[in-house]
């Protein structure tokens, strides 16, 4: 267990979030990719705090940010979803494409 | 190693006894509730009831997600042997006193809402799904009540460890020194084991919820997994409250066993006389009075613990 | 029950293969599940992963509030999944991904690019030594030097509650949002449901 | 865990005492049965409660044995065998004809060759017909007595593996195979395209809250064990809120006549005593209420309140009107009851229309045809009402009811009512000439839509149907005309 290879996980991580958030067409899913993204640059952001940061505590700060971020856009996104489903009746991105006209 | 080897052991004796004990106060109460003459059935019924189960076998509905449904009663009693490996039977029992104890119980316990959500879904079935998000929803306005009390058992001891929440309390009870923490955690551990009032996803309306659609050994499973997790609540709420270990002449185990005891009596109690709330009213109450209630358990808790540096 | 680096370097190694192997397999696997309920599963399993290596690093806190967020978070994604789509509860299987090659292209890049940096950038190499205050330090930290961080988190998340609910409920800011405990009455059959539509016939 | 075992020398030998010796412990345990009653058949399978030795399971799933309790219609046998076919092995049905189906209401012996009989006969054969036909391996037994002694047997050998377990009545045919096209198997274009294992995806349809969802149509009954035997309902589901609900036939129509052992039934003929008739009706109200917390997950506390029901009799009722008396205020001041139904199943003063009963009383309507009748009046009887109209009420006009027939039957003496072709049963009036049938059943549909599933459960239970009763009204008034 090395800080390099903490790093090759976390971007393996976080390569599957992109992935996933390009490729999905639910918003839903879109979201999960983006909170995949999250876990790796959590998992990053605290390898550095444990490897490189002498166990400064403002390292796990930067973990609780991210936490509180995926919070948010949780609350956000599924809120966002269901405005988009009451008003266009629309759970994927493709069907509101389709309607933007 | 051979501490860790005495401690599962000792976890395991724990588990073992607290379950077997929760099915003799079941019959127990019920007897007696339903006016039937007490027998020695009492003892022999839980166990008796097991073996019939192991003999039973499985049932398979129309294409169901057969891996988390086998997995969904294997995680609930994980998390129930997980929520009581936290807490110190003893001051000299090793494996459990971990540094962050209350919070991997915390975690332990918000994990049941994964468990029994996916036992009610993935059987592909329609009561069991009802079920399951009715616990969602019960699980989440519980969540932030059960969190918000315990944070407030740590706060005297200033760690957010089981034993020196404990120790913490030599002068004086947690019950006695925050009065509202304990009713509160009494109703969410019916929540957490979904059980008395607040058995929601496995109710009779709904044909039995989320194990409407078991038999056999995966519902003997979930059986002993929901009482495993009842007894973890209950341990946990005689060592952050009542004192766990903390008492004169007997030894500390005894202590903790008979301050558990109590506890699940009370559940059990309550399970055989309290009508099931609904789950609407539930989550109003839970939001509007629990929550509250809580935070000013945390507010005074804070101020005592402030004061008493 | 402190298991770290420190203590059995073997057994920690063994477990910490483990648990990224099955942190990225189970990330892989949310992509590819064609139900929307065991996707958020894998994604809580792919948490689950992450949180155990941050046990390992020391930063126990950090880990065991990831899993008990992630625990809620995820059954609540689960529960939308069922909501939206009862064929019954997103059991049926389902195509859910669309422009596959750009994102696998995408995908591919920002790993190898992040991963080159990993493996070929400097880090300063100062490891965290003494592990028993880490969950300390970190109560000290929010509610001392980094208060401001902490409390601006904590307005944000405020704000996301109300502008979430404004949102998400059914009348908007300006009317009623189906308030109070008792339950609306169903809605009759309409072509389109946009807010107002449909509520006040059914008041009178 | 299957039946069939190899017997032989050695290992196998051992494995096979090993079976005997673990399926002993587990042959001492209560038997899970699953009750399912048909015409008749209804207050036997309530009272297995009353056995420690039965155990009353809420899904088929769990169950060993399968009771079967009076004669299954036409209507019921489809729900009847997928029932069967559910419960996981090993299983066995067990068979409850009796010879009359008799009400265990008032002892009093049919006279002979009378249609009753008659009737009570066909019945019987019919449903030896169906057990012949579709269930050949089921136990039988002609008494409600022997219910538990055959389910012992039964249960015994089953996990003794004396007793083979019941095949599947219905073949088990695998789900059609999905007929997928395109890249995923997932039917085609879009996300979920086609129709996953040949079956369509639900419709969506608004909900309550202004969104559209998938609805779930799901139909109810017969056998549901927190509703009433018989009962049909077509739902659909949103969520866990019902969206619509139709109610379906009645199975019972059509096969069953009037009862003469019925008191009520007497009644409206010829004059029956009135201690007679108050006791049935307690005892009504009482199972009734033994139902109602059983569907709360009550079910020692419901267990007492049957206890009550079976052991009234005309000279203990000041025994069972003071425990009565007790466990109704112990009722009455739980508050988690009155949490969980004030406010369920709200009925207004206009939806009452045609309903009368307790469920009109429980609406401030105050409709009794007792109130009618010289030799009810000369005891000062003055019905008990309600207004609030919702589920609460109805407990309450219940408990409230039984008490004051208890309280008749000690002062009626050998006083008599009746003959006048109305009658005030547990569930309503009956008349004869005027053809108003009683409705109570019709306001289930409008009390359950748009309700979550508890709250319907507990409307729907607070009405006190009773399917057979209404079918046996259709018959009557149909021989009078």
């Amino acid at each position: 267990m090395s800080l390099e290879i903490l790093l090759v996980v976390a971007a393996a991580l976080f390569g599957i979030g992109v992935y996933g958030a390009l490729s999905q067409q639910s918003f839903v899913m879109i979201m999960m990719g983006l909170e995949m993204m999250l876990n790796g640059a959590i998992l990053a952001g605290v390898s550095l705090w444990y490897f490189s940061a002498a166990g400064s505590p403002k390292g796990q700060l930067l973990a609780i940010v991210a936490m509180a971020v995926m919070a948010v856009e949780a609350a956000i996104g599924f809120a966002l979803v269901i405005n988009i489903y009451r008003v266009r009746k629309a759970d994927i991105t493709e069907k509101v494409k389709a309607l933007r006209g | 190693m051979t501490d860790v080897a005495a401690g599962v052991l000792a976890l395991g004796v724990a588990l073992f006894l607290g379950v077997y004990l929760v099915s003799v106060l079941d019959r127990f109460v019920s007897d007696l509730v339903a006016g039937h003459g007490l027998t020695a059935n009492v003892f022999w019924a839980g166990p008796r009831r097991a073996v019939l189960l192991l003999l039973q076998q499985p049932s398979r509905t129309e294409r169901p997600d057969a891996e988390a449904w086998a997995f969904a009663p294997a995680l609930l009693g994980a998390l129930g042997a997980l929520g009581l490996a936290t807490i110190p039977l003893a001051p000299e029992l090793p494996l459990a006193d971990n540094a962050d104890g209350i919070v991997l119980f915390g975690a332990a316990m918000a994990l049941v809402m994964v468990a029994v959500f996916l036992h009610g879904w993935s059987a592909n079935s329609v009561f069991p799904l009802i079920g399951a998000y009715r616990f969602v929803a019960l699980a989440l306005s519980y969540e932030m009540p059960l969190a918000l009390v315990l944070i407030s058992a740590a706060l005297p001891a200033e760690s957010l460890s089981v034993g020196e929440i404990i120790r913490s309390q030599t002068d004086v009870w947690n019950v006695i020194r925050q009065p509202l923490g304990l009713p509160i955690y009494m109703v969410t551990v019916a929540g957490l084991a979904f059980w008395g009032p607040l058995r929601l996803p496995d109710a009779a309306d709904l044909s039995g919820g989320t194990r409407a659609e078991v038999s056999g050994p995966a519902l003997a499973a979930w059986e002993v997994g929901r009482s495993m997790v009842l007894v973890a609540a209950a341990a946990m709420g005689a060592a952050a409250f009542l004192g766990g270990w903390l008492g004169p002449w007997l030894p500390g185990v005894v202590w903790m066993g008979l301050k558990t005891l109590v506890l699940l009596v009370l559940i059990v109690w309550s399970g055989h006389h309290l009508a099931r709330v609904r789950t609407e009213r539930f989550v109003v109450v839970a939001w509007v009075v629990l929550i509250p209630l809580a935070l000013i358990d945390v507010f005074l808790s804070g101020w005592l613990a402030l004061a008493a540096r | 029950m402190t298991i770290g680096t420190d203590h059995a370097p073997l057994f920690a190694d063994v477990l910490f293969w483990m648990l990224a192997v099955g942190s990225v397999l189970a990330g892989w696997r949310v992509f590819r599940a064609d139900s929307m309920v065991r996707a958020a599963y894998w994604l809580l399993a792919s948490f689950a992963g992450t949180a155990g290596i941050l046990l390992l690093l020391h930063a126990r806190f950090l880990g065991l509030i990831l899993l008990l967020m992630m625990a809620g978070e995820m059954t609540i994604m689960a529960a939308f999944m069922v909501m939206f789509m009862m064929n019954p509860a997103g059991l049926n299987p389902m195509n859910m991904v669309h422009q596959h090659r750009t994102a696998i292209i995408a995908g591919v890049g920002a790993f190898l690019g992040l991963a080159a940096v990993g493996v070929f950038g400097e880090f300063p190499a100062r490891p965290l030594l003494d592990a028993s205050q880490v969950t300390a330090d970190l109560g000290v930290e929010l509610l001392g030097d980094s208060m401001m961080v902490f409390e601006t988190a904590g307005v944000a998340l405020l704000a996301t509650m109300i502008g979430s609910i404004a949102l998400a409920a059914h009348r908007g800011r300006f009317g009623p949002a189906d308030e109070g405990s008792e339950p609306p009455a169903l809605v009759p059959e309409a072509e389109t449901v946009r807010p107002g539509d449909s509520r006040d016939e059914e008041q009178s | 865990m299957g039946v069939t075992s190899h017997r032989g020398a050695g290992r196998g030998a051992v494995r096979d005492e090993l079976r005997r010796a673990v399926g002993k412990i587990a042959a001492g345990s209560a038997v899970p049965v699953f009750p399912m009653a048909g015409v008749g058949g209804r207050d036997a399978a309530r009272r297995i409660r009353l056995s420690r030795r039965l155990e009353v399971v809420s899904s088929p799933r769990a169950a060993n044995v399968l009771l079967i309790a009076g004669e299954i219609t036409p209507r019921l046998l489809r729900p009847a065998i997928r029932i069967h076919d559910q419960a996981s092995p090993p299983r066995a049905t067990l068979f409850l004809i009796a010879g009359g189906a008799p009400e265990p209401d008032v002892p009093s012996k049919p006279e002979a060759g009378s249609n009753t009989e008659v009737a009570a006969v066909e019945s019987a054969l019919r449903t030896h017909a169906i057990r012949d036909r579709f269930f050949p391996f089921a136990g039988l037994v002609h008494q409600e007595s022997e219910v538990e002694a055959a389910s012992r047997a039964l249960h015994r050998d089953l996990v003794l593996a004396e007793r083979a377990t019941e095949p599947a009545i219905q073949p088990d045919r695998p789900p059609l195979p999905w007929r997928g096209r395109g890249p995923y198997g997932h039917g085609g274009k879009g996300m979920t395209g086609g129709a996953p294992y040949g079956r369509p995806l639900p419709e969506r349809g608004n909900d309550r809250d202004g969104l559209q969802l998938d609805r779930l149509p799901l139909r109810i009954g017969p056998f549901f064990p927190p509703l009433v035997p018989g009962l049909l309902l077509d739902v659909e589901l949103h969520g866990d809120v019902v969206q619509a609900a139709e109610l379906g036939p009645n199975p019972f129509s059509g096969y069953v006549g009037a009862s003469a052992t019925c008191p009520f039934m007497r009644a409206l003929a010829s004059p029956v005593r009135i201690a007679d008739l108050e006791l049935s009706r307690a005892r009504s109200h009482l199972r009734w209420l033994s139902d109602a917390l059983h569907a709360l997950d009550l079910s020692a506390l419901s267990i007492r309140a049957l206890a009550l029901a079976e052991r009234l009799e005309a000279d203990n009722v000041p025994l069972i009107s003071a425990e009565l008396a007790r466990f109704s205020r112990r009722l009455e001041r739980s508050r988690t009851l009155t949490w969980a139904t004030r406010g369920v199943g709200h009925i207004r003063v206009d939806q009452v229309g045609d309903t009368h009963g307790p469920v009109a009383r429980a609406t401030g309507v105050e409709a009794d045809a007792r109130c009618d009748d010289i030799e009810y009046l000369a005891l000062g009887f003055r019905p008990i009402v309600h207004d609030d109209g919702d589920a609460w009420a109805r407990w309450r006009q219940r408990i409230g009811e039984a008490r004051q027939s208890l309280r008749l039957v000690t002062q009626a003496g050998d006083r008599r009512s009746g003959g006048a072709g109305i009658v005030e049963d547990p569930r309503g009036m009956i008349r004869l000439q005027t053809h108003t049938l009683d409705s109570t059943s019709q306001l289930l549909p409008e009390l359950v839509t748009g309700r979550e599933w508890g709250d319907a459960v507990l409307a729907a239970v607070s009405l006190d149907l009773d399917l057979e009763r209404d079918a046996r009204l259709t018959s009557v008034i149909e021989e009078g005309r």
